[in-house]
């Protein structure tokens, strides 16, 4: 792998940029077998393929997506990465991706630009900060950073932010993580998609996966797909709002719903913003990109669908609340909006586990959060499936925890998975 | 730059009312009916903004919603300096004043050109490869350093003062674009007696026919023809025409978004004028007309100001009055472009050279201007546009045999017009989810198959010729009408059109060059700054799909989202990859069409009614008595009540002894209220709630704990039999709307056999807790001769009467531990009633309070809040509330969830009571707890704290906790680690107060 | 604007005027089909109004919001004898909810505008006649609509929702007039 | 922003509705009698297709009541919506072709 520099593309740069190189290989057609097959091209299935290369040493390993790669929930989402989760589970399992974002971009050669600008949330009701202040005390024992501000030291952090005492749900406060931030989101899918390709694993663009084969003995043996059969000891599917429909083939049933999320950009402007904020009374969630977007997530649609569209009255009801929590924005303009398609669990935490079929792995469930998890949930997931058992840190997060009772109730304990 | 370049008798600005606005502080003179960029160019200024990434200096290139250059500022002042506007799009009026953006520190001078000079290194995605050492550099030097660059104009810094409406609205037919096709869909539409909308982004109906000056219709020139059909139309009462109005969003089943701008193009509009209107509309049928783009070629230096789309010059021309340069060079691909030069010759612009790309193009109008005697060369090229801040000349280049570029020559020129052939606008149909399909012949992507109640017409699906556009909106606009279920009686018009016989043509991708071109920059994407080799460079690093090449190299991702660039980006990457177009495909058409102001979607709902201002009748009381208020859902509720000098917690302890010791008065009326109802009311309360209910005699009152089907609480609150088949329900006040709504759920699909119905009275009854050692002694002698006494009426009871003649519930209750009742009563009485209980209370010195003092007071007790004691993983045991859960009962909801040996478990979190070791210290609520003292981080913590007061009863603080296998610490010391010590806590029953209840039973 | 006591909140403005409603009492009565067809003949009519239609009897108005629910619209008399008589023999709901909601006569030639900023409802005369009635959302309460004449609707509203509904049709009824 | 056929009301648009989750679940008639496995079949495993779904809707800011739908999640398109109650529908194949369209 050609080692990108300031450097590299100076040079580059004298002979026209025409000595680049493709940044990963292009496999048009699966090979017969693999050790290993990843099915779902997004940012976490070709982690998780990096990780098993690089951590594991197994490299006979394809990637297969549907479509292109990165297209689905990784190219759309509003790229927020935080670990303040209230729970011991969900915020151990977060700190590790955030810990792994803060090196990403030298340990992939690959700049994926995770900026910690740090991430308000903001209290509007008594009830809010009473469960923001169990956050901060919980992140704060786990070794997580994330403090409480009073709304004027918000306002200071965050200074377009509204503090009037007189619109309709004041702040009364915020807790911030300030190692939270954002990241460009193709580039974490690319640099891991360049790393991986490097050590071996085959990336196949194009194709779906239409049944999962199984033996005599129940035990995976491949998949069929678009491209022909492909034989494999071990698939983990890591197909995001299409997880139920690929572990469907198995005969596996999941605890998944998949809603349909928007969120929207406008026009670019200049440096306006500073950091993310986050109301989830309000259902507010912005920040600015590096090209100058506010980049704003709107609501989730209750019913299930696959359309990667929404009603409009959705991110409306968000753009009233921004007006709200930031009234100079109002002039501002939607640029572009799309949709995604959320797999959301009845605890909203994800599911990162061995299935009841041997040889087929599952990550999935991730609603609205799994961006912030891409390195994290690889890494782990990756552990999962070479070792045959999770790691400490996804242990909890099995489809059995559902039957025992044992759930990671994020959303119950008011906290919002985005 | 001061000598005009107006064309007298062109145009259809009133030359009668000139008016004045600013440019960058310049004071300039247009007219009424201009837009900004057309009044500019009248005064020959091309450059009109800097571009994104090199900030090289850019002119107009198109007349209309799809330009990427002329973007600028308008207004002035903190909040109404508005962003990111098009110049071709905006109006001019007296006292306008509009900015350049993206440059310093002026247009003709910026510093942030040097980016231009570092082009070399600063291709696509030069990001993803450098700024990664050393790693802290990122967040605090490089990305502030990029993020200062990028950005176009500057963002408001004070509140918006405008307003802006909203209106959902239906209709048959929806026509969107007013050009030619629409306005005869529309027309046919309406004659056929449908209810029609016809709506135009611009500030007049007719789109190419109010610069078309070549075509006649019916005789008449094109322009009169607009004027004749538009009245038409307005005069008949089933159409609704809308112009400054852009259907942006076409959503699912037919619903269509439209943003009408109301004020942007008046100078002093009326404050009460909404700036803008968003129209959700539901159409039964929609036909799209939104028109063709023309397309740039990419050349080196096509990004100069002066060098401009044909047809842009045409309506700068002919809409607006304004020749765009004196002296013209014309390269096309495409027939149209030749009228351009007819038109420019006869308003006295010079045409010095026409270049076609093909080998031999030929039409009626090619023969037409050989005739005039124009040069033309075909099967020649652009090889480069000369000039910086405007062309000067172009080195137009003839393709040899076998594709090289041969030698050229330069063509002197102030003014370089392009054509690459019209792109269908797909927006709309693409977001009514329709599949766009390749067609070859006009090699390019037209409207397939519809998804939904949709028909394309005129060029935007692919139809050139005036008379067959116009033929096509008639017959489009009366399948329309007639598949919205009106099939009157139709007079078609036929119209007698002459027009140019337009041929075809058209261009993607970039143009034959001489030489490699390594540093030549020629533009795909104008505004994003993204050029043919980018796009190259993409496809040679490996990336392959249009949406990653779009990704990678931004193109199409600009505030124009790719109107001009999309398809010669898609013809650049189908010749570096070797594939055909129609293999690659586009890119998803997102919504909006355009950009569309925040403030539009948001509409009324801001300020106040942000949301809904949920008040009780007592509301106006509390006010006059000074109380501080929170929010508890919807409502609002009045918090304490702080005399003079007192802060929150003077004021609670002092409420609190005032109800311990005397008698308190509080506003219980937000809590939600339920009338369950019919013979099978207590099999269904059984059912609901965890509590057994068959014995609760009438006039008695139960508290009921609600759990959802997994076993978790979800609500609770005091249940009344008011009769064997009545039951009055309470709820928490935020959990009103919730627990109806689930017990609809079940006894609508689950228990359709009882005869029980539900009926909300939370607004019917206002409720006043009277609560207090006097509670008795306020009430009785106000209650009309009812006996409260507590033989007749021992706590937890309920009896009808009236207070006053007014109707009464009257529970005996206590949420405080004290003697107490509840006064239900008709919600437009109550203020009258509580005055009256407030006068009788006061030889007894009555304390209203508010919802903190009585947390305190339920805190001392040990009662929970749910919500905050639970927080949805907590069971009724966990909430010590276990007794209340029915061991007799085969089923409730959430009963075989509890029987989970997960919900058995020893070690579950379960409430308990805390005392600090120092008595005036107040835990803050939330902080965790460890089981020792000498545990460092990461701590294993065994629980946390959901409620802390102090108690103003007990001379104490006190708190209650969520506590690992809690009740088996009692007496334990537990630490609760602050940043800086840790405070020793010691675990206590959660009842702080007359444990035995003896202060309820008297 | 906000005396949530008050049921004097009224909106006037040209082209759109909501007149506070007088008196009178309310009833939300359930029960199967059968219970409602016996009601309705209790009084006095052939038959219980169809689904969104409604019906007069006496100084009584019968609204079908729903299919299990007649909501009454009564004078101060409440419901006729025979009524309550009748529904004392059969299993059904009979909850008095007078004081539950608020209303307003809604007139004037921009109605169907300033309506139409709240509510997705098509209230166009071919799709929403005379005497229809329905509960439906305006903005964010909850609302029940009567049309009672062609261009006058009859609205009520949860009580403490008042305030927010005045304000938002009197915002409504200025931008309708534009 | 959907427009729904309230089997009651007609055809409302979508913010007068809330969605209920998959349709024809029955709450078992004796769930103690049930293992943990059933029935957290009942409570959490749903279907969840790419394509034609049996979904319940409550008219929440309208008549109030449940009512099941048959919706294609690939377009959004409803087949039919019908009472509680009553069974799931047979689609026949030119309304699922037209629904997935």
């Amino acid at each position: 792998m050609e080692r990108f520099s300031a450097l590299s593309l100076a040079k580059k740069a004298l002979g026209g940029h025409l000595g680049w190189k493709p940044q990963w290989r292009s496999v048009e057609q699966p090979k017969k077998a693999y050790d290993i097959i990843i099915v779902g091209g997004g940012g976490h299935g070709l982690g998780a393929a990096y990780y098993l290369a690089k951590q594991h040493g197994l490299r006979n390993i394809a990637v297969i997506e549907r479509g292109w790669l990165a297209g689905g929930n990784t190219a759309r989402n509003t790229t927020i990465i935080r670990s303040n989760y209230l729970f011991d589970e969900s915020s151990s399992y977060y700190e590790h991706s955030l810990k792994l974002w803060e090196n990403l971009s030298q340990e992939l050669n690959y700049n994926v630009m995770f900026s910690q600008r740090g991430c308000l949330m903001v209290a509007h009701t008594v009830h809010d900060v009473q469960v923001f202040k169990r956050h901060v005390h919980a992140n704060r024992l786990n070794g997580i950073d994330n403090e409480w501000l009073s709304a004027e030291e918000a306002k200071e952090f965050c200074p377009p932010l509204n503090i009037s005492p007189n619109i309709r749900y004041p702040v009364l406060g915020a807790s911030l993580q300030r190692r939270a931030g954002t990241a460009r989101h193709d580039a974490v899918a690319w640099g891991f998609a360049r790393a991986a390709s490097d050590m071996g694993v085959d990336i196949i663009e194009n194709c779906e996966v239409t049944g999962i084969n199984r033996g005599p003995d129940g035990a995976v043996t491949g998949v069929e797909t678009t491209k022909g059969t492909v034989n494999a000891k071990k698939v983990a599917v890591s197909a995001a709002g299409h997880s139920s429909v690929v572990l469907e083939m198995a005969g596996i049933r999941l605890p998944l719903q998949s809603n349909p999320l928007q969120a929207l950009v406008s026009e670019p402007v200049k440096p306006a913003f500073p950091t993310i904020v986050m109301s989830n009374t309000i259902h507010a969630y912005i920040s600015q990109s590096d090209k100058g977007e506010m980049v704003i997530g709107a609501g989730t649609d209750s019913y299930v669908s696959y359309t990667q569209r929404g009603g409009l009255h959705i991110p409306a009801e968000t753009l009233a609340a921004i007006c709200e929590l930031f009234p100079m924005f109002r002039r501002l303009r939607m640029m572009r909006s799309w949709g995604g398609i959320t797999d959301n669990t009845p605890d909203r935490s994800p599911i990162t586990a061995k299935t009841s079929v041997p040889g087929l792995y599952v990550n999935c469930g991730w609603g609205t959060g799994g961006f912030k998890a891409t390195p994290g949930a690889a890494n782990l997931f990756a552990w999962t499936i070479a070792k045959n058992e999770p790691h400490p840190i996804n242990a909890p997060f099995t489809i059995e925890r559902f039957r025992d009772g044992v759930m990671i109730d994020e959303a119950a304990a008011a906290a919002v998975a985005h | 730059m001061s000598r005009s370049f107006r064309v007298p008798g062109r145009g259809r600005v009133n030359t009668r009312r000139p008016v004045r606005f600013t440019f960058d502080g310049r004071s300039i003179e247009g007219f009424e009916g201009d837009t900004l960029a057309s009044a500019l160019l009248a005064t020959g200024t091309h450059l009109m903004g800097r571009s994104f990434k090199y900030h090289r200096p850019r002119g107009p290139i198109s007349a209309g919603s799809d330009e990427p250059n002329a973007i600028v500022a308008v207004g002035s002042g903190p909040a109404l300096q508005t962003p990111n506007l098009v110049a071709t799009q905006v109006e001019i009026y007296d006292g306008l004043t509009a900015q350049s953006q993206n440059r310093f520190p002026c247009l003709q001078f910026d510093m942030g050109a040097v980016n231009n000079l570092a082009s070399p290194l600063l291709p696509s995605g030069f990001y993803y490869k450098t700024f990664m050492w050393p790693r802290n550099f990122w967040t605090k030097v490089y990305e502030p350093i990029i993020r200062r660059s990028a950005g176009l104009g500057v963002a408001p810094t004070a509140p918006d003062p405008d307003h802006y409406a909203f209106q959902y609205t239906f209709c048959d037919v929806l026509v969107a674009g007013a050009g030619p096709s629409g306005l005869a869909a529309a027309l046919a539409a309406a004659k056929a007696g449908a209810e029609v909308m016809i709506a135009d982004e611009t500030a007049e109906f007719g789109g190419s026919l109010l610069f078309d000056r070549a075509s006649r219709i019916d005789g008449l020139q094109t322009a009169d023809w607009v004027e004749r059909t538009v009245t038409e139309l307005k005069a008949m009462p089933n159409v609704r025409m809308f112009t400054r109005t852009t259907v942006f969003n076409y959503g699912p089943h037919n619903m269509v978004a439209l943003n009408q701008r109301m004020t942007d193009h008046l100078g002093t509009p009326d404050p009460a004028t909404p700036r803008e209107r968003l129209w959700q509309v539901r159409a039964k049928q929609v036909v799209i007309a939104s028109g063709a783009i023309e397309r740039p070629l990419v050349f080196e230096g096509n990004d100069r100001p002066g060098v401009m789309l044909a047809s842009a010059a045409l309506t700068f021309l002919n809409r607006y009055g304004v020749a765009c340069g004196r002296r013209a060079v014309i390269a096309t691909a495409d027939d149209s472009a030749y009228r351009v030069a007819l038109d420019l010759i006869e308003a006295g612009v010079t045409v010095a050279a026409i270049v076609d790309i093909r080998p031999k193009p030929d039409s009626e109008l090619f023969r037409k201007v050989k005739a005039a005697g124009i040069t033309v060369l075909t099967n020649s090229t652009v090889q480069r546009a000369h000039g910086s801040q405007r062309i000067h000349s172009v080195e137009l280049a003839p393709v040899l045999p076998g594709g090289d570029v041969g030698e050229g020559k330069n063509y002197r020129c102030d003014l370089l017009l392009m054509s690459g052939g019209w792109t269908p606008s797909l927006h709309l149909f693409s977001q009514s989810k329709g599949k766009v399909i390749y067609d070859a012949d006009l090699d390019t992507y037209l409207p397939g198959e519809s998804a939904q109640a949709e028909r394309s017409t005129g060029s935007c699906r692919g139809l050139y010729d005036l008379g067959e556009v116009l033929a096509d909106g008639l017959k489009i606009g009366t399948e329309a009408a007639k598949d919205a279920g009106c099939d009157g009686e139709i007079d078609l018009p036929l119209w007698e059109v002459t027009t140019d016989a337009i041929g075809r043509g058209g261009f993607t991708g970039a143009l034959p060059r001489r030489g490699k071109g390594l540093t030549a920059m020629a533009f795909v994407d104008y505004q994003n700054d993204v050029t043919a080799k980018d796009v190259k460079l993409a496809v040679r690093e490996g990336f392959r799909s249009i949406e990653h090449i779009k990704r990678y190299t931004t193109t199409g991702m600009a505030t124009d989202q790719g109107k001009t660039s999309n398809l010669n980006a898609l013809g650049i990457a189908s010749s570096a990859l070797g594939r055909p177009k129609q293999q690659i495909g586009l890119t998803t058409f997102r919504a909006p069409y355009t950009p569309v102001t925040f403030g539009a979607f948001s509409g009324h709902e801001r300020g106040n009614e942000f949301d809904p201002d949920r008040r009780t009748p007592i509301d106006p009381w509390a006010r006059t008595k000074g109380a501080v208020f929170e929010d508890v859902s919807l409502w609002r509720r009045a918090r304490y009540f702080p005399q003079p000098g007192e802060d929150m917690d003077a004021a609670v302890a002092r409420e609190c002894l005032a109800v311990r010791k005397s008698v308190g008065i509080f506003d219980a009326t937000t809590l939600g209220k339920i009338e369950v109802v019919g013979p099978d009311a207590a099999e269904f309360m059984n059912r609901m709630y965890v509590n057994a209910w068959t014995k609760l005699g009438v006039g008695k009152c139960r508290y009921g704990l609600m759990c959802r089907e997994n076993g978790f609480v979800y609500d609770d609150g005091v249940v009344g039999r008011i009769a064997p088949d009545r039951f009055h329900v309470t709820t928490t006040t935020g959990g009103a709307a919730g627990v109806l709504n689930m017990m609809e759920d079940y006894l609508q699909t689950e228990w359709q056999d009882l005869d029980v119905w539900l009926t909300s009275t939370s607004e019917e009854w206002a409720v006043i807790a009277v609560q207090g050692p006097k509670a008795r002694e306020v009430l009785a002698p106000l209650v009309d001769g009812l006996d409260i006494s507590h033989k007749t009426m021992p706590h937890m009871s309920v009896v009808e009467g009236t207070i006053g003649g007014i109707p009464m519930r009257l529970f005996r209750v206590s949420f405080s531990g004290e003697l107490g009742f509840e006064v239900n009563v008709p919600t437009s009485r109550a203020l009258e009633v509580w005055e009256r209980i407030w006068e009788a209370g006061k030889p007894h010195n009555m304390t209203p309070y508010g919802t903190e003092t009585m947390h305190v007071l339920r805190a001392e007790k040990g009662y929970i809040i749910v919500g905050q004691e639970t927080d949805g993983t907590a069971t009724p045991d966990d909430a010590g509330c276990g007794w209340a859960v029915s061991k007799l009962k085969k089923d409730f909801v959430g009963k075989r969830s509890l029987a989970l040996p997960a919900m058995q478990d020893p070690d579950r979190y379960q409430l308990v009571g805390l005392y600090t070791e120092a008595p005036q210290e107040v835990l803050e609520e939330g902080v965790q707890l460890v089981a020792n003292s000498n545990e460092v981080i990461p701590m294993n913590k065994i629980g946390h704290v959901t409620s802390s007061y102090h108690s103003a009863t007990l001379g104490r603080s006190i708190a209650l906790a969520m506590v690992s296998g809690g009740r088996a610490r009692m007496g334990q010391t537990l630490y609760v680690p602050m940043e800086d010590r840790m405070i020793p806590v010691t675990v206590t029953s959660p009842v702080f107060y007359d444990a035995e209840g003896a202060r309820l039973n008297v | 604007m906000f005396d949530a006591s008050s049921n004097a909140l009224t909106v006037s403005r040209s082209g759109f005027t909501a007149k506070s409603l007088g008196g009178g009492r309310r009833f939300a009565l359930q029960g199967r089909k059968d219970t409602l067809e016996g009601v309705a003949k209790a009084f006095g009519l052939a038959e219980a109004p169809a689904m969104l239609q409604s019906a007069s009897a006496g100084d009584c108005t019968l609204l079908r919001l729903a299919p299990q629910e007649l909501f009454i619209i009564a004078g101060e008399a409440g419901l006729p004898e025979a009524v309550t008589t009748y529904l004392g023999t059969v299993p059904n709901s009979l909850v008095e909810v007078s004081e539950r909601q608020v209303g307003w006569t809604l007139e004037g030639e921009r109605l169907r505008d300033t309506l139409a900023a709240l509510s997705p409802l098509d209230l166009r005369t071919k799709s929403f006649p005379v005497g229809t009635a329905t509960r439906t959302l305006f903005g964010k309460a909850d609302g029940m609509l009567w049309r009672t004449d062609e261009n006058s609707f009859h609205l009520e509203v949860w009580r403490s929702f008042a305030p927010y509904m005045v304000a938002m049709m009197d915002a409504a009824a200025l931008d309708a007039s534009w | 922003m959907l427009l729904i056929r309230c089997p009651y009301c007609g055809e409302r648009a979508e913010v007068e509705f809330s969605n209920g989750g998959e349709a024809h679940i029955d709450r078992p008639a004796d769930p103690m009698s049930l293992s943990a496995e059933e029935w957290a079949q009942f409570l959490y495993m749903r279907d969840n297709p790419k394509g034609l779904i049996a979904e319940r809707w409550r008219h929440a800011h309208g008549c109030n009541r449940f009512f099941n739908a048959i919706r294609d999640t690939r377009t959004d398109r409803f087949v039919v919506t019908y009472e509680i109650g009553q069974p799931r529908p047979d689609v026949t194949p030119e309304q699922a072709a037209e629904a997935a369209r």
